[in-house]
This record gives C-alpha cells, sequence and structure tokens, in this order.
C-alpha cells in the first residue's frame, strides 16, 4: 500500500506546484492575455502590423497613453480617480504653442509642469480637505482646465509646439522613436520608488483600508496630494509627447486621455480597494489599448464597427479574466 | 440536527476535519476551542455561508444544502454572526427586519416593522430609537441590535458566534434571560463565546474544537474551568494575568491629560498615565470612555482640555491629529478592527510591515527585517498558514493579534487600546496580556478601556471609573472588586464629587 | 486632520441624513440659481421660460434616476448615453410599429449584459459600463449613421402634449419621480438596494439575494436611458445617433450634485430632483444672462467645483 | 429691385427666384440677433463666427448679437433656441447640427414672428425666412472628380471624413461618393478624423502603418490633409493625389511640397453673409429664399493667388475680414 501511496504524494505536489503556476497565471492581469491574443489576430489578419518598424511606431502612439496610465494607477490605488487629463493636455498644448507668453521653449516647459503641480494640489485639496467625490472634482477640472483655454484662444488653433518637444515627439534613433523612452524613464523610476518606499506601502495600506490607514497615523491627506500631484504631472508629460508628435497646437488633444487611461489601469489589473496593482500591468494595457485601435482601423470596418469591437473586446477580456479569478471571491 | 463528518478547506488550509455533532431541541450547546479552531466555519456551514467540502449536514434527519444564507434563514436557522453585519445606513428597525420585512399591499409596511423592532429591542432591555441608522451605533448597541435580529426570527436552530465579545454583565445577564426562553420553547440554541463562565451559566453540553478538529463533547455539568481549559488549550494553563511588579516609588508620567472635554457636554477630565502602568478606563457601556481615549489619540478633536507627552524629561504638547501623535509614539488599537484597524486584503507580514515603519519618511526604503515579523507571530501564536495568508481570512482573534502585534512592533511609548481580548481565546489572551505587561515593564505606557471588569481587575495597575463623561472614582486593581467598581459605575450609588484628579 | 473621518455619533437628523445624503447645500444651491435668475434675468420667470426649463431637464432627470439607483448598489453606468442614443437611432431606424418594442428590448438586453458582467462576474463596472458604451455607440451608427427620420406619431403626442396649461415634459417628470421614489423608499426591493450598496457581503450574511437585484438595477437604469431617449427623440422629433453623448457625465454629475454617493447606499430620489435642477438652471441661466459661449466650460466647471465642495461628505473617496 | 449682397465677388449666388416678401419682417433698430451654432471645434468655424462677429459689431443698428454654440450636443442646440426664442430676438440664425432636429424650434421662432436664418440648405424640410449655404455635395464632387482625374478612373482610394453623424459632412461624402459612380475607383478605408488635424495625424499613421495600399486620399476637408501629408513625410511614403480645403497652412504645405492638390473654396465668409441677410430682413429689404457658394476651387494653377507666407495655418480664404483685423488675429 505504501508504494501507490508515496507515488499519490509526489503526485500531488507536482499537481500542486502546477496548479500554484497555473494560479500565478491566472492572476496576471487581462492585458497580457489579451496583448498576445491581438498580436496573433494581427499575425493572422495584418502580419503588416507586426513588422518591428510599425510596432515600434504603435509603440511611440501608446507612450502618451502609457505616461496618463501611471497617474490614474496611482490615483487607483488610493480609491481615487482623476478624470482632468483632457483638460491639462489642452492647457499644455496652449501654453506651449500659442505663442501668447514671450518666452523661451525651455521655460514654457518648467511653467507646463508648474501647472501641473498646481492642478494636482488643487484637485487634492477638494478631494482630501472638502472631501468632494474625486470623479466630479476632476471631471470639473478638466471643464474649468478646457474653459480657460477656450476663453483665451476662443477656438483659434494655436500654432507649432516647441522644437524640443517636436523633436522627443517625433524622432528616432534608427527605427526606434524616442517617445518610448520618455515613457520607460518615468515608468521605471516611479515602479522602483512605489515597490521598495515606505511611500508605496502607504498607497498599498490606503488603498486597503482608508480608514484603518487613518486610524493608525499613515499620513493619508499628504498621500493623496501626493499622488494627485504626480497624477496631473505625468499629464503633463503625456501631454508634452502629444503635442510633440502632432508637432502644432490643438484644442481638443488628449480628448480620450482619461477615460481610454482609466481603461488601461483596470485591464492592467489595478483593482480599487484591494491595495494590490502594479505598474507593468496598466503599461502593457496602454500599448494593448493602442494596438486594438490600429487593428482595428487597419480592417477599415468603418467607424461603426470599430467602435463595436472596441467595446466587445474590452468588456470580454475584462470578463474572462474575473471570471477566472472568480473562486478568489468571499463566495464559495 | 446533526453534523456528520464534515470537512471545510479553504486551498491547502483545513478549517475542519471529519467533525461530528450534534445538538437536540431545547437545548444550549456550547462550542469552544482556540482562535482558528473552526467554530465560526463550523456554524457558517449550518449558515449556508460555506458548503462543506466532505460530509454532510442533517436537519430532523434531512439532508441540507443551501445556497446561501438565504436559503438557511428560511429552513429556519437564525445566526449572530461573529462580524457585525448591520448596515450602516439602515435604520435599526430596517436591519432588524431586513430579508423578512413586513409588507402591506405589496409596499413595506414601516409601521408594522417599527412596531415589531420596538418590541424586540423591549425584550432586550434597550431603549434605542428604533429609527437611528446603525452606522451612529457604538459597537455594543450594534451587537444588541445583531442579538434582536438574531432572536425575533422564527427558527428552530439559533446560533450566536460570540455575541458577548462587545457587552457588559447587564447585558450579557438579558441575553442569558432570552437565550433560557428559546430552550424553554424547544430550540436549539450554538453558542460560541471565549468566556468561558458563561459556558457554564448558558449551555447544556459543551463541544471543543482544536485545530479543525473534534476534541470532546460533554455536558457542561461534567466538566470544571480547568478541566475545560485544559481541553481547548492542549496544556494546563497557569495564571491567566501576568503578575503585577511592585509599583515604582517615584513614577513618571507618559501621558498627563488636561482638563479634556472630549465632545461639546461632556465634563472636563484629567489624570496621568505613568509609565510602567497599565490604566484601566472602566464604566457601563456609552458612558464616555471611547470619547476620551479617542480625542487622547487624536482621532477626534476635543472641544477643549490638552495632552502632552512626557519623554526624557520633555514634554510634548501633541496636536489632534491621529499622524501628530502617532508620530510622537502613541498607538491606538481601535475596537472594530474589521473597519478601522487592519487591512483585510493585504497580509500578515504587510499589516505587521506598516506598523514597523511608522516613523520613516516616505522616501525611505520600507526595508523590514523579516525575522522580527516570524518573531512576533510566533510570540503571538498567530495561527495562520503563513506570513503571506491575508488577514481578512484569519479567525477573528487571529486578527486582533495581528493588530495589536502591529502596534507593539512600532516601537511606541504608549499604547491605547480598546478592547484588547475582543474575540480572543483564553490561551490568546493570556498571551496578549502577557504582551501588554511586557512592553509596560520596558518602560511603555497602556490604557485599555475594556467591557469586561475582570480584566480590568486582572490587568490593570489603577483603574478610572467614568461615568456621564466623568471620571467618578480612581481605584488601586490590586484591591478594588467587582461590587466596588459597580458602584462608582452605577449612578447614584456612588457619592458624587469623587472625581480624581 | 481631525476632521478626516466624522466620529459614530450622529444625532437624529443628521443620522438620517446620513442614508439621503442630502445636506443644506443641495436645496440651496438651485434656489439660489432661481432667485439671482428671477432677479438677473427678466425673462427667467416667465411661464414659457420656466416650462422650457422643465423640458430641457425632463431626460437628465431620467436618466439621473437611473443611474440613481445603479449608484446606490455601489454601481456606475457610463453606457446611458450611448443606450440613449442608439434608442434614438432605433426608433427612426427601423419599422415604426416595431421601433418602441424593440428598443425596450435594447434596453433589457444591455441592462442584462451590464449586470450580469457587474454582478455574476464581478467585472468593475467603470470598466464593463465604458466597454458597453462604446460598443453602443458603434450599434447607434449602424442603425441609423446620421440624424434624422421621423419618430412615430403617437411617441410625440405622448410627448408633446399640454394639459391644463402644463407642457407635458412634467407630467413625465412627475411619472419617473413618482415611480422611483415608490421603488426605492417603500418597496422591499428598494431597501435592499440600499442595503447591498451600503456592503453586499453583510448583505448577504443577512439573507437577501445580491447577485438578482443588482442586476436589475442595471436593467431598470437601461429601461430609463430608453425613456430619455424616446422623450428626447420625440421633443426634437427625430433621431440622432449621437443624441446621448453627453448623457454619461451629467448623470454622474447630477447625482454627484444631489448628494449621491458613488460608493453605494448613500442618496435620494429628492436629492437627484435638485441636482438635476442646478445643472438646468445652470444652462438655462447661461443662456439667459448671455455669457460667452467660450467662458461657459469654465464657469460650468468653477460652478460645479463650488457646488460640490460645500457638500463636506463624510469620508474621502470617488 | 435693389439687391442685397451677401458676400463680394460672386462668392455667393441667389439659387431661387422666389423672394422673402419684403417689408415682412422689418422692424426698427437697434435688434438683438442670436445665433445658434451646432458646435465650434475647428478653426474654420472660429474664423467663420469670427467673421460674423465682426459684421455685427460693425452695424450700429445691431444692439445686441448673441452666439450659442452646442457642443454637438443636440438636446443642447434644441434647449439653445428655445432659449434664444424666449429672449425674444428679433432675427434668428440657425446653423443646426441636423435639419430635423430643429424644425420645431424654427417652426415655433417663425410663428412668433421671428425671421429664421438657416446655415445650410434643407430642401424645405425647414420652414425657414432664408436659407444660405456653401459646400455640401458641390465640395465632396470636386475632391472626387480630381481624384478620379488623377488616377485614371481606378484605383484604391481613402476617405477621410469629419464628425461623424454631422449633417454637412454627409452631404460632401455624399458628393464624393456620387462623384466616382462610374469609375473602377474603390474606397478602401474611411475613417472619421473629426476634421481635427490630431486625430487626423493618428488615424492616417494608423493606415498608412497598416501596409492598406492607396493611391489617393479623399478629404472631407480642414486640417486632415496636412496631418497626412506629415504622416506620408514621416513614414518616407510615396506621396499620392490628396485633396484639400482652403486653408493656410494646408495650402503652404501644398505650395512647398509642391503635390497635386485641388481645394474646394468653403468660404468662412458665410458667417457675415447670414448676418446681413437677417439686416436685410430686419430692414424690410427684399432677400431670396436660397443662396449658395460654390465658387471655383483652387488649384495647382492659381495656388499662389491664396496662399499667405506671412498669416499662420489656421488662416480660412477667401476671408471677408479687412486686411488689418486679419494681420491682428492671424499674424505669423
Ligand atoms: N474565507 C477564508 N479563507 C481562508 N481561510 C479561512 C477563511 N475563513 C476561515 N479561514 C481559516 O479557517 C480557520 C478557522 O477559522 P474560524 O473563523 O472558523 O475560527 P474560529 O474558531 O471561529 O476562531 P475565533 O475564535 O478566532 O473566531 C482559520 O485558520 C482561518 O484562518
Ligand atoms: N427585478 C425587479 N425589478 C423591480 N422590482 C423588483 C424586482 N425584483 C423584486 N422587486 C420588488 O422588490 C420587492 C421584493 O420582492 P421579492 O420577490 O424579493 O420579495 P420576497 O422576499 O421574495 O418576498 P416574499 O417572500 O413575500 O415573496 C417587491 O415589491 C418587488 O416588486
Ligand atoms: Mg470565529
Ligand atoms: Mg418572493
Amino acid at each position: 500500500m505504501s508504494g501507490p501511496d508515496s507515488a499519490a504524494v509526489g503526485r500531488t505536489t507536482i499537481a500542486d506546484r502546477l496548479r500554484a503556476l497555473q494560479g500565478a497565471a491566472l492572476t496576471l492581469p487581462v492585458a497580457y492575455g489579451g496583448t498576445l491574443l491581438l498580436l496573433l489576430c494581427a499575425y493572422i489578419a495584418r502580419p503588416a502590423l507586426l513588422s518591428p518598424f510599425l510596432l515600434l511606431l504603435i509603440l511611440r502612439q501608446a507612450a502618451p497613453l502609457g505616461i496618463a496610465v501611471l497617474g490614474q494607477s496611482l490615483c487607483m490605488r488610493v480609491l481615487s480617480l482623476d478624470l482632468s487629463f483632457g483638460g491639462v493636455a489642452m492647457v499644455v498644448s496652449y501654453i506651449l504653442t500659442a505663442g501668447m507668453l514671450p518666452l523661451p521653449d525651455w521655460l514654457l516647459i518648467l511653467l507646463c509642469l508648474g501647472v501641473g503641480v498646481a492642478v494636482g494640489a488643487v484637485n487634492a485639496i477638494f478631494i482630501t480637505w472638502l472631501r468632494a467625490s474625486s470623479v466630479i472634482v476632476t471631471l470639473a477640472m478638466a471643464m474649468v482646465l478646457g474653459g480657460i483655454v477656450i476663453a483665451f484662444s476662443q477656438f483659434r488653433a494655436p500654432g507649432d509646439a516647441p522644437d524640443l518637444l517636436r523633436l522627443v515627439g517625433q524622432a528616432r534613433i534608427g527605427i526606434v522613436p524616442v517617445a518610448p523612452f520618455v515613457w520607460l524613464a518615468l515608468l521605471v523610476p516611479l515602479a522602483l520608488f512605489l515597490r521598495l518606499s515606505v511611500f508605496g506601502r502607504h498607497v498599498d495600506a490606503i488603498g486597503a483600508n482608508p480608514r484603518a490607514a487613518w486610524t493608525s497615523g499613515i499620513p493619508v491627506v499628504q498621500v493623496i496630494f501626493t499622488v494627485h500631484i504626480l497624477s496631473a504631472t505625468f499629464a503633463v508629460f503625456s501631454a508634452f509627447l502629444l503635442v510633440g508628435f502632432v508637432g502644432v497646437g490643438s484644442i481638443d488633444i488628449g480628448r480620450d486621455l482619461a477615460l481610454n487611461s482609466l481603461a488601461a489601469v483596470i485591464l492592467g489589473g489595478v483593482t480599487f480597494g484591494a491595495g494590490r496593482g502594479g505598474v507593468v500591468g496598466p503599461a502593457i494595457a496602454a500599448f494593448m489599448l493602442t494596438f486594438l485601435f490600429n487593428l482595428l482601423t487597419s480592417f477599415g470596418l468603418g467607424e461603426p464597427g470599430k467602435l463595436m469591437m472596441q467595446g466587445a473586446i474590452v468588456a470580454l477580456a475584462a470578463i474572462a479574466y474575473t471570471a477566472r479569478n472568480r473562486n478568489r471571491g468571499i463566495w464559495k | 440536527m446533526t453534523f456528520r463528518e464534515v470537512t471545510k478547506r479553504f486551498g491547502s488550509t483545513a478549517a475542519l476535519s471529519a467533525v461530528s455533532l450534534s445538538g437536540a431541541a431545547g437545548s444550549v450547546h456550547a462550542v469552544t476551542g482556540e482562535n482558528g479552531a473552526g467554530k465560526s466555519t463550523l456554524m457558517k456551514l449550518l449558515a449556508g455561508v460555506h458548503r462543506p467540502d466532505e460530509g454532510e449536514i442533517l436537519l430532523d434527519g434531512g439532508r441540507i444544502a443551501f445556497a446561501g444564507p438565504g436559503d438557511a434563514l428560511r429552513a429556519g436557522i437564525s445566526t449572530v454572526f461573529q462580524e457585525l453585519t448591520l448596515l450602516p445606513n439602515l435604520s435599526v428597525a430596517e436591519n432588524i427586519f431586513l430579508g423578512r420585512e413586513p409588507r402591506r399591499g405589496g409596499l413595506l409596511d414601516r409601521r408594522a416593522m417599527r412596531r415589531a423592532a420596538r418590541q424586540a429591542l423591549d425584550r432586550l432591555g434597550m431603549t434605542l430609537d428604533v429609527d437611528t441608522l446603525c452606522g451612529a451605533l457604538s459597537v455594543a448597541e450594534q451587537q444588541m441590535v445583531e442579538i434582536a435580529k438574531g432572536i425575533t426570527a422564527d427558527a428552530r436552530v439559533f446560533i450566536f458566534d460570540e455575541p458577548t465579545a462587545a457587552l457588559n454583565a447587564p447585558e450579557i445577564a438579558k441575553l442569558e434571560a432570552l437565550i433560557g426562553e428559546l430552550k424553554a420553547r424547544g430550540r436549539l440554541v450554538f453558542y460560541i463565546s471565549h468566556r468561558l463562565d458563561e459556558i457554564f451559566r448558558f449551555c447544556d453540553t459543551v463541544t471543543v474544537l482544536k485545530d479543525g478538529e473534534h476534541v470532546a463533547t460533554a455536558p457542561t455539568a461534567t466538566l470544571d474551568h480547568d478541566r475545560l481549559v485544559a481541553l481547548m488549550v492542549g496544556r494546563a494553563l497557569g495564571q491567566l494575568y501576568p503578575p503585577r511588579p511592585a509599583a515604582p516609588a517615584a513614577p513618571l508620567p507618559a501621558l498627563q491629560v488636561e482638563g479634556l472635554v472630549a465632545r461639546d457636554g461632556m465634563p472636563a477630565v484629567g489624570f496621568a498615565l505613568m509609565r510602567g502602568e497599565i490604566l484601566g478606563l472602566a464604566g457601563l457601556e456609552g458612558q464616555g470612555q471611547r470619547d476620551i481615549v479617542r480625542a487622547m489619540a487624536g482621532l477626534e478633536a476635543p472641544s477643549s482640555g490638552r495632552v502632552a507627552l512626557h519623554r526624557d524629561g520633555v514634554v510634548h504638547q501633541l496636536g489632534h491629529s491621529v499622524v501628530a501623535t502617532s508620530r510622537a509614539g502613541i498607538g491606538f488599537v481601535p475596537e472594530e478592527r474589521k473597519t478601522e484597524g487592519l487591512y483585510l486584503t493585504l497580509s500578515i507580514a504587510q499589516n505587521i510591515a506598516l506598523g514597523l515603519l511608522r516613523n520613516r519618511r516616505p522616501w525611505a526604503r520600507a526595508r523590514v527585517d523579516q525575522g522580527r515579523i516570524a518573531e512576533l507571530m510566533a510570540a503571538m501564536r498567530v495561527r495562520a498558514r503563513d506570513h503571506r495568508q491575508a488577514v481578512g481570512t484569519l479567525s477573528g482573534g487571529n486578527q486582533q493579534k495581528v493588530m495589536i502585534g502591529r502596534w507593539l512592533a512600532a516601537g511606541i511609548d504608549v499604547l491605547l487600546v480598546e478592547e484588547p481580548t475582543r474575540g480572543v481565546d483564553v490561551g490568546a489572551k493570556s498571551e496578549i496580556y502577557a504582551l501588554l505587561r511586557d512592553f509596560a515593564a520596558r518602560g511603555g505606557a497602556v490604557l485599555i478601556t475594556s467591557s469586561e471588569l475582570t480584566e480590568h481587575l486582572g490587568l490593570c495597575d489603577r483603574i478610572l471609573v467614568v461615568r456621564g463623561g466623568a471620571i467618578v472614582a480612581e481605584l488601586e486593581a490590586a484591591s478594588a472588586s467587582e461590587e466596588s467598581v459597580m458602584r462608582h459605575a452605577i449612578a447614584g450609588t456612588a457619592t458624587a464629587g469623587s472625581a480624581a484628579a | 486632520m481631525s476632521g478626516g473621518f466624522v466620529p459614530n455619533l450622529l444625532p437624529g437628523l443628521a443620522a438620517r441624513r446620513a442614508r439621503t445624503g442630502l445636506g443644506l447645500v443641495t436645496f440651496a444651491l438651485p434656489l439660489l440659481f432661481f432667485v439671482a435668475l428671477s432677479i438677473g434675468a427678466p425673462e427667467f420667470l416667465g411661464f414659457a421660460n420656466l416650462a422650457n426649463v422643465n423640458s430641457q431637464i425632463t431626460a437628465l432627470l431620467i436618466v439621473s434616476l437611473g443611474q440613481l439607483l445603479v449608484a446606490l448598489s455601489a454601481g456606475v453606468d457610463l453606457s446611458v448615453g450611448s443606450m440613449l442614443s442608439l434608442t434614438s437611432a432605433i426608433l427612426v431606424g427601423v419599422d415604426p410599429g416595431l421601433a418602441v418594442p424593440l428598443a425596450l428590448l435594447a434596453g433589457l438586453a444591455v441592462g442584462l449584459a451590464n449586470g450580469i458582467g457587474v454582478a455574476v462576474f464581478g467585472v468593475h463596472p467603470l470598466v464593463m459600463t465604458l466597454a458597453m458604451m462604446t460598443f453602443l455607440q458603434g450599434l447607434a451608427l449602424l442603425v441609423s449613421p446620421v440624424p434624422g427620420g421621423d419618430v412615430p406619431d403617437w411617441l410625440e403626442a405622448v410627448v408633446r402634449f399640454d394639459l391644463a396649461g402644463l407642457p407635458g415634459a412634467f407630467f413625465w417628470c412627475l411619472a419617473v419621480v413618482a415611480g422611483m421614489a415608490l421603488l426605492l423608499h417603500r418597496t422591499r426591493f428598494g431597501l435592499r438596494i440600499f442595503a447591498l450598496g451600503a456592503n453586499a457581503e453583510s448583505a448577504a450574511l443577512n439573507g437577501i439575494a445580491v447577485v438578482a437585484p443588482q442586476i436589475a438595477c442595471y436593467v431598470i437604469c437601461s429601461l430609463f436611458a430608453v425613456l430619455a431617449g424616446m422623450f428626447l427623440s420625440a421633443r426634437v422629433a427625430t433621431g440622432d445617433p449621437t443624441m446621448g453623448m453627453p448623457f454619461a457625465l451629467e448623470s454622474v454629475t447630477a447625482i454627484a450634485l444631489g448628494g449621491v454617493q458613488l460608493a453605494g447606499g448613500i442618496g435620494s430620489v429628492t436629492g437627484v430632483v435638485f441636482g438635476v435642477l442646478t445643472l438646468g438652471l445652470m444652462t438655462n441661466g447661461m443662456n439667459l444672462v448671455g455669457i460667452s459661449p467660450f467662458i461657459r466650460a469654465a464657469t460650468t466647471g468653477v460652478l460645479l467645483l463650488l457646488a460640490i465642495s460645500l457638500q463636506r461628505r463624510r469620508f474621502i473617496g470617488v | 429691385a435693389d439687391e442685397v449682397e451677401l458676400l463680394p465677388d460672386g462668392l455667393m449666388t441667389p439659387t431661387t427666384e422666389e423672394m422673402v416678401p419684403a417689408d415682412k419682417y422689418k422692424k426698427d433698430p437697434p435688434w438683438t440677433i442670436g445665433m445658434s451654432f451646432g458646435g465650434v471645434g475647428n478653426s474654420w468655424i472660429v474664423q467663420m463666427i469670427q467673421e460674423a462677429k465682426y459684421v455685427a459689431a460693425q452695424n450700429p443698428k445691431i444692439g445686441e448679437f448673441i452666439f450659442v454654440e452646442a457642443n454637438w450636443q443636440p438636446a443642447k442646440q434644441v434647449s439653445d433656441m428655445e432659449d434664444l426664442i424666449t429672449r425674444k430676438v428679433d432675427a434668428l440664425i440657425v446653423g443646426p447640427i441636423a435639419f430635423p432636429l430643429v424644425k420645431t424650434q424654427v417652426d415655433a421662432a417663425i410663428a412668433a414672428g421671428i425671421p429664421v436664418i438657416t446655415f445650410g440648405v434643407s430642401d424645405g424640410e425647414l420652414n425657414s425666412t432664408t436659407e444660405i449655404m456653401g459646400g455640401g455635395e458641390e465640395f465632396g464632387r470636386v475632391g472626387g472628380e480630381f481624384l478620379r482625374d488623377k488616377l485614371g478612373g481606378e484605383g484604391t482610394v481613402w476617405a477621410f471624413r469629419g464628425v461623424a453623424g454631422v449633417g454637412e459632412e454627409t452631404l460632401r461624402y455624399n458628393g464624393f461618393v456620387k462623384s466616382l459612380e462610374g469609375s473602377d475607383i474603390k474606397i478602401g478605408a474611411e475613417v472619421f478624423g473629426d476634421w481635427n488635424y490630431a486625430k487626423g495625424k493618428q488615424l492616417c499613421e494608423n493606415l498608412v502603418l497598416s501596409g492598406q495600399p492607396v493611391d489617393g486620399i479623399w478629404f472631407s476637408g480642414a486640417e486632415m490633409t496636412r496631418a497626412c501629408i506629415d504622416v506620408f513625410q514621416d513614414t518616407g511614403k510615396p506621396m499620392v493625389p490628396m485633396t484639400g480645403e482652403g486653408n493656410n497652412g494646408f495650402l503652404k504645405v501644398w505650395s512647398e511640397s509642391g503635390i497635386d492638390s485641388v481645394a474646394p473654396v468653403f468660404t468662412p465668409g458665410l458667417g457675415p453673409a447670414v448676418v446681413r441677410a437677417a439686416v436685410a430682413l430686419l430692414e424690410g429689404k427684399p432677400v431670396y429664399k436660397t443662396y449658395f457658394s460654390s465658387p471655383p476651387p483652387i488649384t495647382n494653377a492659381n495656388l499662389s493667388d491664396y496662399v499667405r507666407d506671412d498669416l499662420n495655418d489656421a488662416f480660412w480664404v477667401p476671408s471677408t475680414l479687412p486686411e488689418d483685423e486679419i494681420q491682428k488675429t492671424f499674424k505669423r
């Protein structure tokens, strides 16, 4: 009897290990699988999209979204949201390209960053001190910022982007565009900082239970302040790349940034209120969404078909992901 | 009603292994055991929350399989869960009748609901307004409403999972009477408690679980306190409370409270908390102990008054913010561990590590000594799969240990604890007491509030009795008795004006 | 931050307010607008203008009441705008006899899909409904690519009638408000939505079903969006596949102005009515006072920030 | 009769014999004139509005000129018109998102004795007093015939459309499609670029990247052509014939790159035209029922007459503004 028994033990441990491995794979954010699937689709239907040159260009297109996603994911990790990205992008685009301020380019760029910090701080004041809903505060902020730009510009299209940003937005080293490096240059330090610092632990704590974080003396207000300031600053960087890429100012630049970043963050595995979520998952998701837009455009479905596919794919990806992880809930 | 060989696993932990048990109508059946022994899990099988992996549950000889708590309720099983399940945004009446709201003509009959709720509260001797939202109630009041909810159900089996963890003696007496009534009406009652005296007072039979396994079932009459403890803990337990050290000749103050008016309309209080001592704030439920402690912790801005921390001969006035008090070295352990205390989705290690990181700057490296965490877990005897287990999946008592452990790891001077051993088994209780005593002995100071009078008497050095928000008496714990504390705590009997300075 | 979390002890009235989310500002703000406009714009108090305001806010009110239900269940539905657009497209894009049943059927299907995605599969409501919003917008453009076409006559008649001198929109408002108030405050279903929105886990331990009612919330919300689509299409007398676009965010804004908490379990029909009124008066007021379109967006934003900052909710949150 | 000249230089011609009876809407000045427009968001509309406002401001008989825009929201446009009628404007100008949307309000205004000048030709769908337009099918046809000519009647073209669901956009597209009838040209891809540089650039890049064949591109106007030229240049793809519009930014790129193109003329002078029509009605002067502006397109041959190197990219030709106004707003 002992023979089969011990074999059974051996089998279960291997099976256990397999199950653990499978478990780990299953807990990967949906963006990983989704990206693979899309690449596969492209391989079958539109192999042209998979040439390194084009993949790199898509990566460049994804960079602004990817940077915005960094901010959004930070916000969501402390149970907040930032929907003001569009407004920030408009202001940045206007400051940089309208030529209303006779300042050198580098000063304009600094000014934009200052505006980002200010916007983040104002968002945070409303959200923490006045305890207003972050959805409404940041939406209203987007309205105010966009409105200010409209009031100043009277919808006149502004002029050209600063050369430095055009360079960053459009330049390539060989076939490799520069923009993704800006993305990486922001992503890597942020990921490391969140992983290694006390600040990162505080973010996790607030995400898991803000009330407990508060009663145990974690500086909740400061953390949320920092998060929102970072988020708005990332939005500024995102707008830099957008403006640089487009090359000229545009009134409704970055209009989809807020909602797309939201989708990317959630597809990237950051969940509200679980104190979970990395930085890499959302980044992959940003690439996935951009790739999806390209793929759908290349199918030439027309607007209706494109929108329907886009919606269906995001929904199905999310369902597939959460359905797999269903039995991790409380109800068994 | 019978459990036959039920087994329940959560991932790789077996919360219950092949437990069999039966209870007869018209009896009160106690289930006891250490924290994490599987008591709540066993009851949740019956309440339809979990389904057994193996084995079966029989009710009146028929096998039951509930899809959810609703099914169990409909089958006549009423449960008061260990975790409070009241909805904060529903009124007392609505909470009591949630799931079985009276209707008239298809619409809610709020009048009938309030009337019936009123009656249920009357049976418990409570004078709460049935329209109050439950979010505005204290934990003890919420617990009483839970009991009211459980008792008004028209059920055959009643489950009470640690209903008295937050209750005082008078309320426990009310519950005892009600359970007596249920028994007389031929109902089966399962009763879980870590307060062994209650088991001997209320219950006919007692079942002991240990590590998910059935240890013994016996009539309470055949057991005594020590034998029951031995069954639970698996060893004889020595002294529950650690010995009190001799009072130092010239005690140093740790916290000085002056003219503190915790909330508008409350009297001012003033007292000193000494280094090396454990001080108790005793009194009946809702007399203001909670407000005083929370004002001291900086959670709520007091109307007036000052709290000063003395360290190394220097006096630090404390601002009214939790961030400031915790940075100054004061820790606060709230009574509601689920909502205010713990990060349920984070692991044990992460919860404790957040304590270790208390005073570090945000940009500092968050490296913590994993050995220290393991040490603490061992010292507190946290029963868990490993340090990566999410705190939310621990048993109630083990959660309490993690919460206290987090502060003990944080290198603080003063610990303000609401209900230090809420829901903790006797074995773990003595461990927590020892840890608190040890903390004090090493120069710390501890202030506790507790609904268990014996805890004040056994653990504390000094007891301040609070009534109507004022400190009406200061007693040496060594010489105090339950009677002497109660005399001061109940209005009218104590001579007024004996307030401590 | 001593004010970070308000104590657990709220005496009577304040406690009740804790469930409705109503605050002084909820009422004061529209009232303030009302008074200011009565003084500042001579045409404002005219019957014709008040009737206009009434008609202008009706669609948003209907959508927002649906949104309220979903918000109470701790969700959010961003697809309401596209659902409204789709309704409008269907009304003019298919056989007139089939249009209304088909629109209702679409509402049912969309609500079920949203609800099942959120309640059964556990997808975050923002993602689920955002995806649905995109999908439905595409579908609407497919059904009827450009604005135009005729809304069934009977529907126009049902929307654009006058009774006792009052515009039809008034009765629509009355009906949906009464219906939702009845559902929320006088039925078991309503009470249970408050319960499961506050804490689904606790609600389930109390023995009430949590999945089906949550799905029901999304279904009702979608159906309300269909209703709003029918109203709006009949009001403008034609279909438009992008008609609903602004409604997703506006409805969320309106309920937030009305004190509804997106975290669930807190809100009231009264609050939503006042929230919608606030937004409606803002738009109408700006037209009457003649605020330049170039500073309108900024003005709306500032007013919103002002309104929201006066609410001072109990907890920090979304 | 002394005919009212709405625009000089043959930019505008009546298209019916039918006239509004003189004196029908005659009123004593000062007048309040209200204008409800579907939305703004590109520089053509902005310039058109600016020109309208300029004309209104120059006319001492116009006491107040109220401009409201609906942000492309049908419900808002209906509300806007209701509010204008409630304010008892003396004349109502409406640039509808779509004709059927505003039918009720137009009827209401007419019933209230307010003349309605419609920015568009509704072919009797609306009961407007007078209707004034340019572009439309003619605009699309000019571009289509140019491509048909250049491609020799066969090949694959892409169509860059404007904002989905806007009436004028549909007209242009229909004109384009009609002009291809009977040829072997097929539309390989069709996208909605919202008449916007940034979005046009992204879409064009997507299409180019996915390797779709293309022999020519039709644009529904505005700034999308310039975006596409930039993309072709960036990616080093050989230029194909593209249609444009009378936008200075495009004209500059056109004259520099020397590509083959054509630019249908859609003058921002339509703004002043509708204001002048309103004035004429209120003065009791005779006005035709409909006017249309379809001047000959700009071609490679007469390009140099239009391009203005001293002005910025947001300038549209031909403009009715006096030179000093132009210099003030559009100086580089
Ligand atoms: N949802 C869950 N997921 C994983 N493990 C669980 C879950 N619920 C309970 N457990 C584990 O099952 C064991 C038994 O827990 P249970 O709550 O039944 O203990 P208990 O006897 O009620 O303890 P206490 O006296 O502390 O309340 C514990 O080890 C606990 O960690
Ligand atoms: N999907 C739904 N949509 C709208 N209202 C609903 C829905 N489901 C239930 N309700 C309403 O909620 C209330 C409670 O219904 P439910 O069927 O849950 O009660 P119940 O607990 O089963 O009561 P009983 O046991 O008396 O049948 C009813 O008034 C019903 O009208
Ligand atoms: Mg338990
Ligand atoms: Mg029923």
